[in-house]
C-alpha cells in the first residue's frame, strides 16, 4: 500500500520540473522510448504524482540509461516533457546522493 | 366514399420512356407500346425519347386537358427519381396527383436484363401498373385544424427555453411546473463546467422573460392531471399542487430558481406538448462510498452549494468552519453500473448508462477548488474521463495543471472509503481513501482526505403518472424514448408529443437546450398554418362490410387511430384519421376486407398480381 | 459561359450534410423558402458515406437517403451542389452571398443520369467514394445514391477523348462549361459545414500513411458498408481476410503532438461500431481497441460498449506510441500495456486509425463570423443557445462547431432552424 | 551499466580540471586548425565545441568501458563505489587512434571549406574554442554545467564574441539554449549548414541521419536538406527523420556502452533499410553508427566533395593527411 | 443465370423506404438477375392478410419474397405483426401441401446488393426445382376484367 503524498512535485520543481502534472498516463513516452524496455519514463512521472519519493531514489541510477533523445517529449500527447522530467530527477537525485555524502564525510 | 368505388377506369393513358436508350437500348418500347393499348382499359399508349422532360410531361397534361385519359402510367426510371416530376405535371393539368402509378423499367429492368426477357417484363410491370391504376382513386390530403398553442411540461433550462422560443416564433404557450420555482436543476448549480457561466444569471434572465412573455401563461405547483384529443387538438387538464411556499413571482431565490405564480384549475386547449420534464439527481445508497455513513461524504450536487459559500484559510478551503485540506472525487455514483457488480435499487434496477455530464462537472469543481485554494488538495478517482465536448477536454487539461491527482479504478474493484485508523502514518485525517490504481500498475494506493465527493448520477424523473395517462414509451434506461435516435430525434410515438432536455436522457445545460430549441421546431412546424396537413394514405372503413369484430383495432399500431363506434345500433370501426400511420396493419386481420388502405390497397396489388399471371390464366 | 443568377430565398443553408439537410427541412416545413449549398456533386455529407450507425447499428444509407429525398423533392427547398460558397454578409436583418458553381463540364439540366458516360469513359480513377480501393471513371455520377444524380466529369483525369460526349444520350457532356456566379439574397444563414478527418500524413508515429494495411476509419466505413469496394472485409495491400484487427483511438486528437488537443468526440463510439460489425463479418477475427478513456457518453452509448466488451471484443487501455511495418503486411503496435506487462509490441493484419477531427470549412475572408482555438466556429451563448454565431442572423449547426455525433448533430440543426426562424420572425415583425 | 554517481563525478571533475570530460589539456585535443592559416580576427567566431575532437578519446573510452561492462566483475562492481582507473588522461591519449583523430580533422577542415565557400566571413581562435559542458547537462549535474558555462561565458564575453558558428548539434543546443538561460550569454548562435551557400551539381541520394538535438529540439533538419536539394542530392527518407529522429544511442557510451551499442544497431536498421549512403552531421553519432557497423559520412565532407567536385565516401582517401605530425599549441584551458 | 432461369414467377414485395430502393440501387449497379421477378413497391407487407399469399400461389405465382426493413421498419410492432403472420401463413402453407420455401421473409436495406441478389438467385432456385404450385386456380384469374 502506498500512501499519497502528492507533495513530492513541488519538490521537484526546484529541480526544474513543472510539467509532471499534465501527464494523463497515456503510456505513448513508454512505447516510444528507444532504449528502455520498461514503463520507464511514465513510472517515475507517476510516482512523482503520487509522491513516492522513496521509491525514485531506491532507483535512481537508472535514471541514467535515458539519452535525453527527447522522442517522448516530443510525441507527448500532453506536453508533459517527459525528458525535462527525467533531467529534472537525475538532479535531484545527484543533490540526494551528495547529501548523503556529505553525511557520510 | 365516391361513387366510383368497384369501378375501374377505362382511360387509363401509358407513357413509356425510352430513357435516351437506358432503356431501349434493352427492351423493345414500340412493342410494350404496341402490347400495352390492347390491355382492357388502357385508352392510350405513347412513348418518348425522355418521359421527364417538357416534351414528355406535355403528352401527358394534353391527354388530360383533352380528356382522353383519367389515370395515369409512366413506365420509366427509378419512382425515387420522377414520381414527384409526374405527379406535379398532373397536378398542372389540373387533375388529382393520386391518379398515377409508376412503373420502373429501368432500374428493375433494362439495367439488370437484355433482349426479349427484357421486353417481356416490361411489359408485365406496365401490365401490373394498368392494373393498379384502374383502381386508383383521386385522393385529398388530410386537412385537420390544429392549435396554434404548444403546451410545455417542466419549467426546467429545457422547458424554458421551449417556450421562451415558441413565444417568439409566436405561438401561445402554457408552461407547467410542479414546483413552485423555475429553473428546474440549473438553478441549483453554482457556475457551469466548461466555461464557468453562472448558473443563476443564465436561468434568471431566461425565466424572467418567459415570465413576462404574453404569450406565455407560466403554471407553477401545478400538474397536468388529464390528457384526452390527438395531434393538433389536445385538450389537458391542470390542477394545482400544493408543493411549498413560494416567493414573489419573479423572485430569484439561489439554489431554487424563479418564483412563479399560484396556478387555478384549469383545462387547456392545445395543439402540441413538450416533455421537458427532466431528471432526478442519484441518490447513493446508504454506504455506498460511506455514504450516510460518514458526515464527510457528500454528493457533488451538495458539494456545489457548500462551496458556493466556501472560505478560506491561507489558501486552503474551509466549509462549514472545517478546514479541508485534501478532497477525494469519485467518478461513476450512480452511472453506468453492470450487472453483477453494481447493487440494484429497490426496484431491481440498474443505471448501466453514462449519466454524460458529470466528468465535466467534477473537473470543473476540482479546478475552481485548486485554483481558489491552493492548499486544499485534490484526487478524482475515475473509470474512464469523459471530457467529450467542446473545451470539455482542455477542463481535464486545465485540472491537471492546477495539480488534481488522478487515479483509475475498475467497476470491479471501486475505491473504499474508511475512518481511519488511529495512529497510522499520514492518518490525521478523518477518512482514507484506498483504490487499486491502474495508472500506478494495478497497485493500491491510498489517501487521506477530509471529504470525499461523490461525482452522482442523473436518473429519469419520477413521471410514471404522465407516462401512464400519455401512453408515452420510455426505454430500457427509463428515460423517454424517442421513436428513432435519427429519424425522429425529439418526437414520442404520440403524434403530437415532443421530447425536450433530460426528460430523454443526460445532457448537458447546450445539448438540453438545443434539443429543446429541436422539439420547438417540431412543434411550429405542425402547428405554424393552424391546420395539419396528413398524407392521405389512411385506412377506411366500408361500413356496409364492417362486421364489427374489432379485429382492426386490436391490430392497430398507432394509438387511437381506430375506434369502435356505435352505428344503427352496430359496432362499427372508424379510422382516426389525424392518427392512422397508414401501416395497414388493419388490412390484413379484417375478415371481411371492410378495411383498406387508401392509395395502397389490397384490391389493388391483388389486380396487380392478376396482371403479372394473366398469360397463364390464358395458357390454361 | 458565364452567367449571373440571382436567388431569393429566406434561409441559407451552408452545407448538405445531415445537419444542414435537418436544418433546412425543418424550415421549409414552416413554409420557410430555403436554398442549400454544397460544396460537394452530392447533399447527404459524411452520413451516407458511413456503414451503419451507432448504437441502434441502422443502415446508414437508409437513414440519410429518406432525409436527402424529402429535402430533394421539398416545393420550399432549392438544392445547389458543387457550389463553392464566396463571400457570405449578414446586414441589417439580411444575408447576401456569393457562389460560384463550378463546372461539372455536364449540364445538370440535360444529365438523366443513365451514366452511359461512365461506362463509355476509358480512363480508370481510383475512387474516393470508396476510399481509394477501387476503380471509378474519370467521368461519373459520384456514387450510387447520391442526390442529385448528375455526372460530373473530373477534369484533373479527363483526358479529352469525347467518349463520354458521344455517348450521353441527351448532348449533357460540356467540355467547356465555365464557373457561374451566384448571387444569393436571404434573410438567414445557417452554417453546416461540418468536419473533415486529418489523415494519417504528418504522422510519423503512424507511419505517415505508408504503411500497408494502416487505414483511417472512414476507408474501414467502406469496407464494411453492404457497396463497399471489395464486397466483404479484405485488407487492401494483399487482399488477404485478417484474422487480427486493431482500432487505434486517438490517433490525432487529444494530442498536442499533433495539434489537436480536443477530444473528437464520436471516434470511440464509431470504432466499437466498426469493431462489432467486423466480429460479424470475422467471427474469427480477434479484434483489439486502444483507447486511452471510452467515451461512451450519449443515449445507449455505454450499454453498446459493454456489449461489444461481452462479443469479445478486447479493449485496451494505452495510447499507441507507434506503428511499424512488418514483413507479410502485419503491424507492429507500441504501446504501454498498463493492465499487463508494461511495454509491449503487438502484431495485427490490419490497422484503423481514429483520426482527429477538424472543421471542413474555415470562415476566414469569407465571412465575418469568428472562430474559436479549435478553429470551429464559436458559439457565443454555448449553454442557453449553442447555436448562435457574433454574426447576427447567422447560425451553425453540427460539427461546423465542434466535432459532434450524428444524433446531437441532427438535435442542433433543429435548434438552428428554430433560431433562424425567429429570426426571420422578428426581423419581419420589425420591418413590417 | 556503470555507477552514474561515480561517472558523474569523475567527468565534472575532469571538466573542472581541464575544461573537458576526458581530463586532456585542450591543446593536446585540438590540434586540427595547425597549419591552416585561419583567420584569427572578424567575423563570427568558429567554434567547434571540440566535439569532433574528442571523438577519438570516446571512442577509446567507450572500448574500455565496453571491456568490463559486460564481465562477471562489472556484475559484482555494478552501481558499486568504482572508480575505472583506466579512464586516466594518459591512458586515453595512449587508445585514441590516430585515423580517428586525423577524421574528426578533416571534417573540421571541410567545414572551413564550406564556409569560405560560401563567403562567410568567420575567425578561428583555438584559445576561445572550448567545451561547452553539455554533458554534464545531460547527466543531471546541473550545478556544474553551470560552472563551467558560465567561465566560458565569461571567456568568449570579454574576447568580445557576439557571433557563433558551431559545427555539432550538442554544442549548439548548449549555447543556443543554455548558455541564454543558465550562464547569462546570448551571442547569435548559427550552424555552419545554416550559413552555407554553395553551388555544384551532382545526381546521388543519400539518407540522413537527424540528431536529436538538431532534428528534435532545434528543429533545424530541413536546413541540410534543402542545402542538398540545391546541389543535386536527393534525401530518402526514414520515418525516424526531422523532429521525430531515433536516436543513435551515442550519449548512453558513458554509462553503458552496450546499450548504447544495442540502440545503434537498431538505428543502423531502420537506416539501411533505404539501401542508400548515409549521412550525419555530428561527431557523437557518426562515431556510435559506426560502432553499431554502419558506413556513415559526415555532411561536411559530403558538401565539401560536391563543392570541389571530388568523390566523397570513400574512408581511405586523402591519405596525405595521415600521420600529419602534430603540433602542440598553447593551452586553451580556462583560467 | 438465364440458362438456370426457371419459369415461374416470383413476386417480390419491397418495402418503399429500404427495399424497393434496394433494388433501384441493384439495378444502378448493373447486376443482372433472373427475369421472372416482379417488384412491387409496398408500404408496410403487414398489411398482406395470410389469404392474399394463398391466393398469389392459387393463381400461379411460384414463389415470394417479402423484403422488408426489418428492424428498421419505421411502424414500430409492424415487423413483429409481419413475423407472426408469416408463421401462420406457413402453417396454412403446409395444410394446404404447399412448400414453405416458396415463401421467404428478409430485410434489405437501401443498398444491401449483395444481399438482394442472393435473395433473388436462391428464391429462383427453390422455384425451378419445386416447379409451379399446385393446379391453378382459374376461377380466381378471371376476376379481372376482360371485356
Amino acid at each position: 500500500m502506498t500512501l499519497v503524498t502528492p507533495d513530492f512535485v513541488e519538490e521537484l520543481q526546484q529541480y526544474g520540473d513543472d510539467t509532471v502534472l499534465r501527464c494523463f498516463n497515456c503510456g505513448t513516452c513508454v512505447a516510444i522510448c528507444p532504449l528502455i524496455n520498461d514503463s520507464f519514463p511514465r513510472r517515475l512521472i507517476r510516482y512523482i504524482q503520487i509522491g513516492a519519493r522513496d521509491r525514485i531514489l531506491a532507483g535512481g541510477r537508472d535514471l541514467w540509461q535515458c539519452l535525453h533523445c527527447g522522442l517522448c517529449s516530443r510525441t507527448c500527447p500532453r506536453q508533459a516533457d517527459p525528458a525535462e522530467v527525467i533531467l529534472s530527477l537525475k538532479r535531484l537525485v545527484l543533490a540526494a546522493w551528495r547529501e548523503e555524502d556529505t553525511k557520510n564525510v | 366514399m365516391t361513387a366510383s368505388k368497384h369501378q375501374r377506369s377505362d382511360r387509363v393513358g401509358v407513357y413509356i420512356c425510352y430513357c435516351g436508350g437506358n432503356i431501349s437500348d434493352h427492351v423493345d418500347v414500340e412493342k410494350v407500346r404496341a402490347d400495352v393499348e390492347k390491355i382492357p382499359g388502357v385508352a392510350v399508349a405513347r412513348t418518348n425519347m425522355f418521359m421527364c422532360s417538357d416534351p414528355g410531361q406535355e403528352l401527358i397534361i394534353e391527354d388530360l386537358r383533352q380528356g382522353r385519359i383519367d389515370r395515369v402510367v409512366v413506365a420509366s426510371c427509378a419512382p425515387s427519381l420522377h414520381e414527384t416530376t409526374f405527379r406535379g405535371a398532373i397536378t398542372r393539368a389540373g387533375a388529382n396527383p393520386y391518379i398515377y402509378e409508376h412503373a420502373n423499367i429501368r432500374e428493375h429492368v433494362s439495367w439488370v436484363l437484355h433482349g426479349d426477357r427484357a421486353t417481356a417484363k416490361a411489359e408485365k410491370l406496365v401490365a401490373a401498373a394498368v392494373g393498379k391504376a384502374r383502381l386508383l382513386e383521386p385522393l385529398q390530403p388530410i386537412r385537420v385544424e390544429a392549435r396554434r398553442h404548444v403546451t410545455v411540461i417542466g419549467g426546467g433550462i429545457a422547458g424554458l427555453k421551449a417556450a421562451r422560443v415558441l413565444a417568439d416564433r409566436g405561438l401561445e404557450v402554457v408552461l407547467i411546473e410542479k414546483s413552485p420555482f423555475l429553473g428546474g436543476h440549473v438553478a441549483r448549480l453554482d457556475r457551469v463546467a466548461p466555461h464557468g457561466e453562472k448558473a443563476a444569471d443564465l436561468v434568471a434572465e431566461l425565466a424572467r422573460s418567459v415570465l413576462e412573455d404574453e404569450a406565455i401563461t407560466v403554471l407553477t405547483r401545478s400538474q397536468l392531471v388529464g390528457f384526452d384529443g390527438y395531434v393538433g387538438n389536445y385538450d389537458l387538464r391542470v390542477r394545482a399542487v400544493s408543493d411549498g411556499d413560494g416567493e414573489g413571482q419573479g423572485t430569484y431565490v439561489p439554489f431554487r430558481g424563479v418564483s412563479g405564480g399560484t396556478p387555478p384549475e384549469l383545462t387547456i386547449e392545445t395543439g402540441a406538448i413538450i416533455m421537458a420534464t427532466g431528471f432526478r439527481s442519484y441518490r447513493p445508497r446508504r454506504g455506498e462510498y460511506g455514504h450516510g455513513d460518514h458526515a464527510e461524504v457528500v454528493t457533488l450536487p451538495e458539494f456545489i452549494r457548500r462551496f458556493s459559500m466556501a472560505e478560506s484559510a491561507d489558501g486552503t478551503l474551509v466549509l462549514d468552519g472545517r478546514i479541508i485540506r485534501s478532497i477525494a472525487m469519485i467518478h461513476c455514483v450512480g452511472s453506468r453500473q453492470i450487472p453483477g457488480i453494481h447493487e440494484e435499487d429497490a426496484e431491481g434496477r440498474l443505471n448501466e448508462y453514462c449519466s454524460r455530464v458529470c466528468c465535466s462537472a467534477v473537473l470543473h469543481a476540482a479546478c475552481r477548488i485548486r485554483e481558489r485554494f491552493p492548499g486544499t488538495r485534490v484526487h478524482d478517482l475515475y473509470r474512464d474521463i469523459r471530457t467529450y465536448g467542446r473545451d470539455q477536454e482542455e477542463l481535464y487539461q486545465r485540472a491537471s495543471g492546477a495539480g488534481v491527482v488522478f487515479y483509475r479504478f475498475s467497476p470491479e474493484e471501486p475505491p473504499r472509503v474508511t475512518a481511519a485508523q488511529e495512529g497510522a502514518a499520514g492518518q490525521d485525517f478523518p477518512l482514507r481513501v484506498t483504490v487499486r490504481d491502474g495508472l500506478t500498475f494495478g497497485e493500491e494506493v491510498e489517501m487521506g482526505v477530509d471529504l470525499v465527493v461523490l461525482a452522482t448520477g442523473m436518473e429519469a424523473a419520477q413521471v410514471g403518472d404522465l407516462v401512464a395517462m400519455m401512453k408515452l414509451p420510455v426505454g430500457s434506461d427509463r428515460f423517454l424514448q424517442e421513436v428513432h435516435p435519427k429519424l425522429a430525434p425529439v418526437e414520442s410515438s404520440v403524434a403530437g408529443v415532443f421530447l425536450a432536455g433530460t426528460a430523454q436522457a443526460p445532457m448537458t445545460i447546450g445539448e438540453a437546450c438545443n434539443g429543446a430549441a429541436a422539439a420547438a421546431v417540431k412543434a411550429a412546424s405542425l402547428l405554424g398554418r393552424g391546420y395539419l396537413e396528413l398524407d392521405p394514405f389512411v385506412a377506411e372503413v366500408d361500413p356496409d362490410l364492417c362486421q364489427g369484430t374489432g379485429d382492426c383495432v386490436r391490430a392497430c399500431l398507432a394509438e387511437g387511430a381506430l375506434e369502435m363506434v356505435e352505428e344503427n345500433g352496430h359496432a362499427r370501426a372508424r379510422v382516426v384519421a389525424a392518427r392512422c400511420l397508414g401501416c395497414g396493419a388493419c388490412v390484413a386481420v379484417c375478415p371481411t376486407g371492410a378495411i383498406d388502405l387508401k392509395g395502397w390497397s389490397l384490391k389493388q396489388y391483388e389486380a396487380m398480381v392478376d396482371m403479372i399471371v394473366a398469360d397463364l390464366a390464358e395458357s390454361t | 459561359m458565364t452567367s449571373e443568377r440571382t436567388i431569393r430565398c429566406d434561409a441559407l443553408v451552408v452545407g448538405g450534410g445531415i445537419a444542414g439537410l435537418q436544418a433546412a427541412l425543418d424550415l421549409a416545413d414552416q413554409d420557410f423558402s430555403v436554398v442549400i449549398v454544397e460544396r460537394d456533386l452530392s447533399i447527404g455529407g459524411k452520413m451516407i458515406r458511413l456503414s451503419k450507425v451507432f448504437p441502434t447499428l441502422d443502415c446508414s444509407s437508409c437513414i440519410t437517403t429518406p432525409k436527402m429525398a424529402s429535402a430533394a423533392h421539398h416545393d420550399n427547398i432549392t438544392i445547389l451542389t458543387w457550389c463553392e460558397l464566396r463571400a457570405l454578409e449578414s446586414a441589417n436583418g439580411a444575408v447576401t452571398a456569393q457562389v460560384t458553381a463550378m463546372p461539372r463540364f455536364v449540364d445538370e439540366e440535360k444529365c438523366i443520369g443513365c451514366r452511359k458516360c461512365e461506362y463509355a469513359c476509358p480512363v480508370l480513377v481510383p475512387d474516393p467514394e470508396q476510399g481509394g480501393f477501387s476503380a471509378t471513371r474519370a467521368i461519373r455520377i459520384p456514387f450510387s445514391n447520391a442526390i442529385p444524380q448528375v455526372a460530373a466529369l473530373d477534369p484533373d483525369n479527363c483526358m479529352l477523348c469525347g467518349r463520354c460526349a458521344r455517348a450521353c444520350p441527351t448532348g449533357a457532356v460540356d467540355y467547356l462549361q465555365q464557373p457561374r456566379e451566384i448571387t444569393i439574397n436571404a434573410g438567414t444563414a445557417i452554417l453546416a459545414t461540418g468536419f473533415e478527418m486529418t489523415g494519417p500524413e504528418g504522422k510519423p508515429q503512424y507511419g505517415n500513411g505508408t504503411i500497408p494495411n494502416v487505414i483511417t476509419a472512414l476507408q474501414m466505413e467502406r469496407i464494411l458498408a453492404p457497396h463497399g469496394p471489395y464486397n466483404r472485409v479484405l485488407r487492401p495491400m494483399d487482399g488477404m481476410e485478417p484474422d487480427s484487427i486493431a482500432f487505434v483511438q486517438c490517433a490525432g486528437s487529444r494530442d498536442l503532438s499533433m495539434g489537436v488537443p480536443y477530444c473528437s468526440r464520436f471516434c470511440c463510439m464509431y470504432a466499437i461500431k466498426q469493431a462489432m460489425l467486423l466480429s460479424g463479418a470475422l467471427p474469427l477475427a480477434d479484434i483489439v481497441i486502444y483507447y486511452m478513456d471510452i467515451r461512451a457518453f450519449g443515449k445507449g452509448y455505454e450499454q453498446f460498449y459493454q456489449t461489444a466488451k461481452a462479443m469479445g471484443i478486447q479493449f485496451v487501455k494505452g495510447k499507441v506510441a507507434r506503428l511499424q511495418a512488418q514483413d507479410g503486411g502485419a503491424v507492429a503496435v507500441h504501446y504501454e500495456a498498463q493492465e499487463g506487462d508494461g511495454v509491449s509490441v503487438d502484431s495485427h493484419d490490419l490497422v484503423v486509425l481514429s483520426m482527429g477531427v477538424v472543421p471542413h470549412w474555415s470562415p476566414a475572408g469569407i465571412c465575418e463570423v469568428s472562430t474559436a482555438d479549435d478553429h470551429f466556429i464559436r458559439s457565443v451563448q454555448p449553454s442557453l443557445s449553442p447555436v448562435r454565431t457574433d454574426l447576427e442572423g447567422v447560425f451553425v449547426a453540427g460539427a461546423a462547431s465542434g466535432p459532434k455525433d450524428i444524433v446531437d448533430s441532427i438535435a442542433e440543426a433543429g435548434a438552428a432552424a428554430m433560431e433562424a426562424s425567429n429570426y426571420l420572425t422578428t426581423v419581419s415583425r420589425q420591418q413590417g | 551499466m556503470f555507477d552514474p554517481k561515480v561517472i558523474t563525478a569523475l567527468l565534472a571533475d575532469n571538466v573542472r580540471k581541464s575544461g573537458n570530460p576526458f581530463g586532456l589539456a585542450n591543446g593536446s585535443i585540438n590540434t586540427w586548425w595547425k597549419g591552416k592559416n585561419l583567420a584569427g580576427e572578424g567575423g563570427s567566431l568558429l567554434l567547434t565545441g571540440l566535439m569532433y575532437q574528442m571523438v577519438p578519446y570516446i571512442n577509446a573510452a567507450t572500448g574500455l568501458l565496453e571491456k568490463y561492462e559486460d564481465t562477471p566483475t562489472a556484475e559484482r562492481i555494478r552501481f558499486a563505489r568504482w572508480v575505472p582507473r583506466f579512464l586516466s588522461a594518459a591512458v586515453l591519449k595512449m587508445k585514441a587512434s590516430g585515423e580517428d583523430r586525423n577524421s574528426a580533422a578533416r571534417i573540421l577542415e571541410d567545414i572551413t571549406r564550406i564556409l569560405a565557400a560560401s563567403g562567410v566571413d568567420f575567425a578561428y581562435r583555438p584559445e576561445l574554442d572550448f567545451y561547452s559542458g553539455i554533458l554534464l547537462y545531460d547527466l543531471g549535474d546541473l550545478d556544474s554545467f553551470i560552472t563551467h558555462a558560465r567561465r566560458v561565458a565569461g571567456r568568449l564575453q570579454e574576447a568580445g564574441v557576439e557571433r557563433i558558428i558551431t559545427v555539432d548539434p550538442h554544442t549548439t543546443w548548449a549555447l543556443k539554449k543554455l548558455y541564454p538561460r543558465h550562464a547569462g550569454y546570448a551571442p547569435e548562435v548559427r550552424t555552419y549548414f545554416e550559413l552555407a551557400d554553395l553551388s555544384g551539381s551532382t545526381d546521388r541520394e543519400v539518407t540522413l541521419h537527424d540528431p536529436c538535438f538538431y532534428g528534435r529540439y532545434l528543429e533545424v533538419s530541413q536546413v541540410p536538406r534543402t542545402l542538398l536539394a540545391g546541389l543535386g542530392v536527393r534525401c530518402v527518407e526514414v520515418t525516424g527523420s526531422g523532429p521525430f529522429t531515433t536516436c543513435c544511442g551515442g550519449p548512453a557510451e558513458s554509462v553503458s556502452p552496450a546499450l548504447a551499442l544495442e540502440v545503434g544497431k537498431r538505428r543502423v536498421t531502420e537506416l539501411e533499410a533505404t539501401g542508400r549512403p548515409l549521412v550525419t552531421m555530428c561527431p557523437i553519432c557518426q562515431a556510435n553508427l559506426r560502432r553499431a557497423g554502419a558506413e556513415v559520412m559526415d555532411l561536411a565532407t559530403l558538401l565539401a566533395g560536391i563543392v570541389e567536385n571530388r568523390r566523397t565516401g570513400d574512408s581511405s582517401r586523402r591519405t596525405e593527411d595521415r600521420g600529419r605530425k602534430s603540433e602542440e599549441f598553447p593551452s586553451a584551458a580556462i583560467e | 443465370m438465364a440458362s438456370q432461369e426457371s419459369e415461374g414467377r416470383i413476386l417480390i414485395l419491397a418495402t418503399e423506404s429500404c427495399a424497393y430502393p434496394g433494388a433501384d440501387s441493384v439495378g444502378q449497379a448493373h447486376s443482372s438477375y433472373p427475369a421472372n421477378t416482379y417488384i412491387l413497391r409496398v408500404r408496410a407487407p403487414v398489411m398482406f392478410p395470410e389469404r392474399f399469399y394463398l391466393d398469389c400461389f392459387a393463381k400461379g405465382i411460384s414463389g415470394i419474397i417479402i423484403m422488408s426493413c426489418g428492424e428498421e421498419c419505421p411502424w414500430e410492432g409492424a415487423y413483429k405483426a409481419l413475423a407472426d403472420r408469416i408463421d401462420s401463413v406457413y402453417r396454412m402453407m403446409r395444410e394446404r401441401d404447399i412448400d414453405i420455401r416458396r415463401l421467404r421473409l428478409t430485410a434489405i436495406c437501401t443498398v444491401c446488393n449483395r444481399a438482394f441478389l442472393k435473395e433473388v438467385n436462391q428464391m429462383n432456385e427453390i422455384v425451378s426445382e419445386l416447379g409451379p404450385p399446385g393446379q391453378l386456380q382459374t376461377g380466381t384469374v378471371q376476376a379481372v376484367d376482360s371485356q
